[in-house]
């Protein structure tokens, strides 16, 4: 999976998204600049078919540009708009420039107002996707009246348009399950967040390992104390874990998430993000609450993108309630349901 | 082998103040949202430290004569879980009133005490600890600030201290930093100094946390000149004082209470969204059950206190397991709303939320890491 | 409170259920010698008021009985059937003679059958109180079909009666809430695992601190090994836990326990039961797995405890439930209803 | 930093062992209830695995010349997984087929190869593995027992071994044992000897459990006369062998399934009593993803094992995760089922249940303690 495109995703984030444009974006500047850097890239498009000017890429080919942005702590929804435009090709519309935010629950359409709540990175968003009932609406974020959901550094914002804002897309059409549009929004939000999660704590990992090699107390590093191995050794589980949860939640032939699959990587992910963040803070001790070491954004985009679009309480229940009304055995929901490796 | 402790009852005239704590809270704390409230003993309101001065409540368990009230631990422990529970901003006053002023009841000259008490009663006079330095965390005998003693007499101080709450803001600092030898020497020749942090040669750098708050400091000491009396208690016996604060310091119920504005947010949406799910009610029953529990062992240490002994091993175990606690609340608050992705939350349980998850870590850092508990509850376990 | 009372109690208990005597009755068989001794002692009418000949004590007075029985492994329904005297006597009913167990759920009274799933200890009883609807059943466990319901050492048991079977007090004046039949048997329970959990901790947490400074392993005992110290640690917190939510469970102004602080017991005990055993084993390694060794009979015991009348889950989500129906705060609701000291 | 394990498939011809071992199952095990089957790999039933060794499914991934079927890893995987998921009673050859085998075909000498593996092929030889003794646990530098050379040519072995598997129902164990040197010299002098436990001077003590099992032993070596090719592997070398055995131990897929069979009679349960509810929802489902991303993860494993690589600490992190999973899981159903006491349970999955919830923690003591296995990631983290 090191591919070339990998490689050359992750060197392009690591470079252009640095500690200041992201600090710019959690002020609610839009970093106009790195944004237009990876426009010019392509990446964006690497989902969206080769014949629509894309690159016609598989879901499973972008993981490593989805896992990067995660262990930079891009907050805004740069994953997200790949997933967008791709959906957005797929329903026979050309995408529009800029980040595209996913609101796949907690939306309503009512008579008089579109209202979008705690929609995650909305503040760094210029476009909304967003399921409303059966249908999807594309909305623009910065025609709506904005309300930051959280404190400080947080993205997600509460949103609200006039009724009748935006372009519907009617999805009614769609089958049931999985296949309809709140269901497929859902699943991309989810395996974004997976697969974000799952690169936030690998950095997360790097940064304590490191910290707890170098910090010196009581004579020697705090690395050599078993108290502090053994912590960092279940922080390394749950990141292996994470990892493989994600790999799983990108397993598709084409763009779009496979709904358990991406209900499994959020599931798992969501428990270990804050096990990974308590124990990365607490092997780091009062540095790791500073503004300015590079732990905190990576902590506290772990437990946004664990509460964005339901914690792992909702997908496990989905999880289970789909095991339950099937007739297979569990290892054979395991293995039929919820495992898949695309060559 | 460790005693288990035994229910203890506030007697009824300590719990007679309950009343009239809420009605001056209810006042003061009007229109305060929950995400501001949740930083109680983090938030920093000199003008309300003083309003409670005012009313008495600074210094509650100080002697009468140097402007206390005189009061039980058990009017303490009710005024510390009205304030707490209802998030007010105690943190200017706090360590002073926590701290600072059994230390130097403890240990400080007559004249220490008659200068110092009746100030931190008034509010007059706030305090900040300073333990860690920049190499050394929980490892106090590393300690590299140092006062050497001058021909004129008093100290001349140098060094630095780190983590310091609320020392760009206090008036005073009790600094433990080395008098005599070096760090080879551990815990010996450490000693107790009262730092007037307006003195020349103090200078102080505030901290941004990750929540964007500057709660603690950088601190500075270049040749700072300090009268003899600066030194509080024994030459030397810097470490042994420490540790008899450290259990004033674990002891109290804000080892319980530090989540208590958002598990109140949260019930108040439950209640008014009429939502009584299963995940909810057993989330919060959950909830309520252990905080029920650790608050009965906290009032059995403080019973401990009010007879006089240092139940330095019971206040571990119940700090240990309160931060715990305190930590794990927000994560079951969050699993239980992220039970219904669909359902609006408002913002101000969200904000409250976030920066509780956020700043949740830093419960088990003050006074003592989450190893460093354990250690002396082994230690009471015979265990070393 | 280590009153007369409690120190007699202790040392009978003690003295009177050596391990032969609860291996006996785990094989089935009740152990007569050992119950009538009890039975002389007076013990067992503890709770029964003097004018019905009993000890007249409060429900506060038995703990130390109560957490003895738990230290001990006692399985046969010893605490239940103190509850189940003063209950019976309250009701203006002389109680039969022999342990008496307690079904406070999963009874069903059927036009043919009378069923009682799972009662604890219900194989070493002789009498079974249960709760069928508004009214309360006093049932000879010896006339049932009895079937045993767990494995290797368990005395729980699905019983079978012909409709009709037993005494029948109808209780359905009962005012509604707490004061329900079925209401007051399952706090009843409730309160006496939470007593038994606390017990078989205590001993537990001595069994395991006292082996770990015994056993050697690489050249120390174990119990100076950072990471086998954090663990103790934590069980000792537990243990602490425990025995304080015991305490609440048992404060009354009269043999009754109160619903709301038995649910209290028995959640935070249930919790805190698997926590402990867990560690217990682990310390103990192979030997703890081994019946001839002391600790399998508690951890045995604090399993069986822990899922007898509902677990954690279910008490949990009972105060849960009650704290959303009532108006007063998160922290009075604790001051009021989930505390209590009994002078 | 170690690196993350990659997604790998099961290739199809391996995979499409899968129905027929079903099919044998299905026919094997009928009316076997789920609380023996919950015994799985500490079931013992020679003939069961007689019948196992008559499919070809005994050394399925040993060369042919030596009877075995050749086959790769994930073949292995697949029978594994079925196997410990019907809770076949496995326990007969089950170590001889995972650890014994490989270590004889990669120490031993020809004839011993010729002699021993065609033998657990065919289900004649079952192997135990004599590790601990009543001294040392995990601690194996320590251990006592020894084996002199004997002037004839051959070893004299004294000593003992206790929490041996199935050692009063092996025909060999594999000890290790001090054949020079004292406990002194920690690992040096440690040799892998194989025992023919029906020799004279070896006398076994089935210990019974908690379950009312005697699965394990207690072994005594009194002046047992072992022949020259009685050793295995080098002389001296037996710590490093031990190592490389227990990697083969610790990467298999019976680190994930040891409470499977409660998991499928919880959710027959579930599925016949119309049973939908919120905490059995969530609860199934988590059990069922982490058990989804830890056999992916095990999968991984096989083919770094298949790729011939030695994947010691990618082993060590999934077999304690797995292990963890493993003993979580009747916690997790526990408090599913006990969330509604009024709903009768059937007696076959309480029976299950318990004896999981009692046998639970013996899951993390098997191939290292949680302490070693943590440990060994910790090495890997490069903190030690």
């Amino acid at each position: 999976m090191d591919s070339l495109f990998g490689d050359a995703a992750r060197r392009l984030l690591a470079e252009t998204f640095a500690p200041q444009v992201l600090d710019m974006a959690e002020r609610g500047e839009l970093p106009g600049q790195a944004w237009q850097t990876v426009e010019e890239s392509g990446f964006l498009d690497a989902l969206v078919p080769e014949q629509s000017g894309g690159a016609g890429l598989r879901l499973p080919d972008v993981l490593p540009l989805a896992l990067e942005a995660g262990a930079c702590g891009i907050g805004m929804p740069l994953v997200q708009t790949l997933l967008a435009r791709a959906w957005l090709d797929a329903a026979g519309q050309a995408h529009p420039d800029g980040p595209i935010a996913l609101a796949a629950f907690g939306v309503a359409a009512g008579d008089e107002h579109i209202e979008a709540r705690a929609v995650p990175g909305a503040l760094a968003a210029q476009w909304v996707l967003a399921a409303a009932g059966d249908d999807v609406l594309l909305l623009s974020a910065q025609d709506a009246v904005r309300t930051r959901t959280e404190g400080h550094g947080n993205l997600d914002a509460d949103l609200r348009w006039p009724a009748g804002a935006g372009t519907r897309f009617s999805c009614s059409g769609a089958a049931s399950g999985a296949d309809k549009a709140g269901a497929i929004l859902a699943a991309m939000q989810a395996a974004a967040c997976s697969a974000l999660m799952a690169g936030a704590m690998q950095r997360v990992l790097v940064l304590t390992t490191e910290y707890a090699g170098q910090r010196t107390q009581f004579g020697k590093p705090i690395g050599r104390f078993q108290a502090i191995q053994q912590q960092l050794s279940v922080m390394a589980e749950y990141v292996w874990d994470a990892h493989m949860a994600a790999q799983l939640a990108f397993q598709s032939e084409g763009w779009r998430p496979q709904l358990m699959l991406a209900a499994l990587g959020k599931a798992r992910t969501s428990s270990a993000a804050p096990i990974v963040a308590d124990i990365a803070h607490a092997v780091h001790g009062a540095i790791g609450i500073t503004e300015e070491y590079a732990l905190q954004r990576c902590t506290r985009r772990l437990r946004e993108w664990r509460r964005a679009a339901g914690a792992e309480t909702y997908w496990a229940g989905l999880i289970g309630a789909d095991a339950l009304a099937a007739e297979c055995s569990a290892l054979d929901y395991i293995r039929q349901s919820l495992s898949a490796v695309i060559a | 082998m460790i005693e288990t402790l035994e229910l203890a009852a506030i007697p009824a005239e300590d719990e007679a103040l309950r009343p009239e704590i809420r009605g001056f809270l209810a006042e003061k704390l009007r229109g305060l949202p929950a995400d501001r409230r949740a930083r109680s003993w983090l938030g920093f309101d000199a003008e309300f430290s003083r309003a409670l001065a005012g009313r008495g409540w600074l210094g509650l368990t100080l002697p009468a004569e140097y402007g206390g009230a005189g009061r039980s631990q058990f009017a303490r422990f009710v005024l510390s879980e009205e304030l707490l529970a209802a998030g007010a901003p105690v943190s200017a006053h706090w360590i002073a009133d926590r701290q600072s002023a059994p230390l130097i009841l403890k240990y400080g000259t007559e004249s220490q005490r008659g200068f110092y008490l009746p100030r931190i009663c008034r509010a007059e006079a706030f305090f900040c600890i300073g333990m860690s330095e920049p190499n050394s965390g929980s490892d106090l005998a590393s300690i590299r600030s140092n006062a050497q003693p001058r021909e004129a007499g008093g100290w001349l101080l140098n060094g630095s201290k780190i983590w310091t709450t609320n020392a760009h803001r206090s008036h005073y600092m009790i600094a433990l930093v080395r008098t005599s030898g070096s760090p080879a020497d551990r815990h010996q020749g450490l000693s107790q100094l009262i730092v007037d942090l307006s003195l020349p040669g103090v200078s102080i750098r505030p901290i941004t946390d990750l929540a964007g708050d500057a709660h603690f400091s950088e601190v500075f000491f270049d040749n700072v000149e300090l009268a003899a009396d600066a030194l509080i208690g024994q030459e030397g016996n810097g470490w042994q004082q420490v540790n008899a604060e450290l259990a004033f310091e674990r002891s109290g119920p804000e080892r319980l209470y530090s989540s208590m504005v958002l598990v109140q947010c949260w019930l108040d949406y439950c209640r008014g969204a009429k939502i009584d799910d299963d995940a909810t009610r057993t989330a919060l029953g959950a909830i309520l059950a252990h905080l029920s529990t650790l608050r009965a062992m906290s009032l059995a240490v403080a019973r401990k206190l009010a007879q006089g002994q240092s139940p330095a091993l019971e206040a571990a175990l119940v700090k240990d397991m309160g931060t715990e606690l305190e930590q794990r609340i927000p994560d079951l608050i969050a699993q239980a709303l992220g039970r219904f992705p669909d359902r609006p939350v408002p913002s101000e349980l969200l904000r409250t939320l976030a920066y509780l998850e956020q700043m949740g870590p830093s419960f088990s850092l003050r006074g003592g890491t989450r190893e460093i508990l354990r250690g002396i509850i082994a230690r009471g376990l015979g265990l070393r």
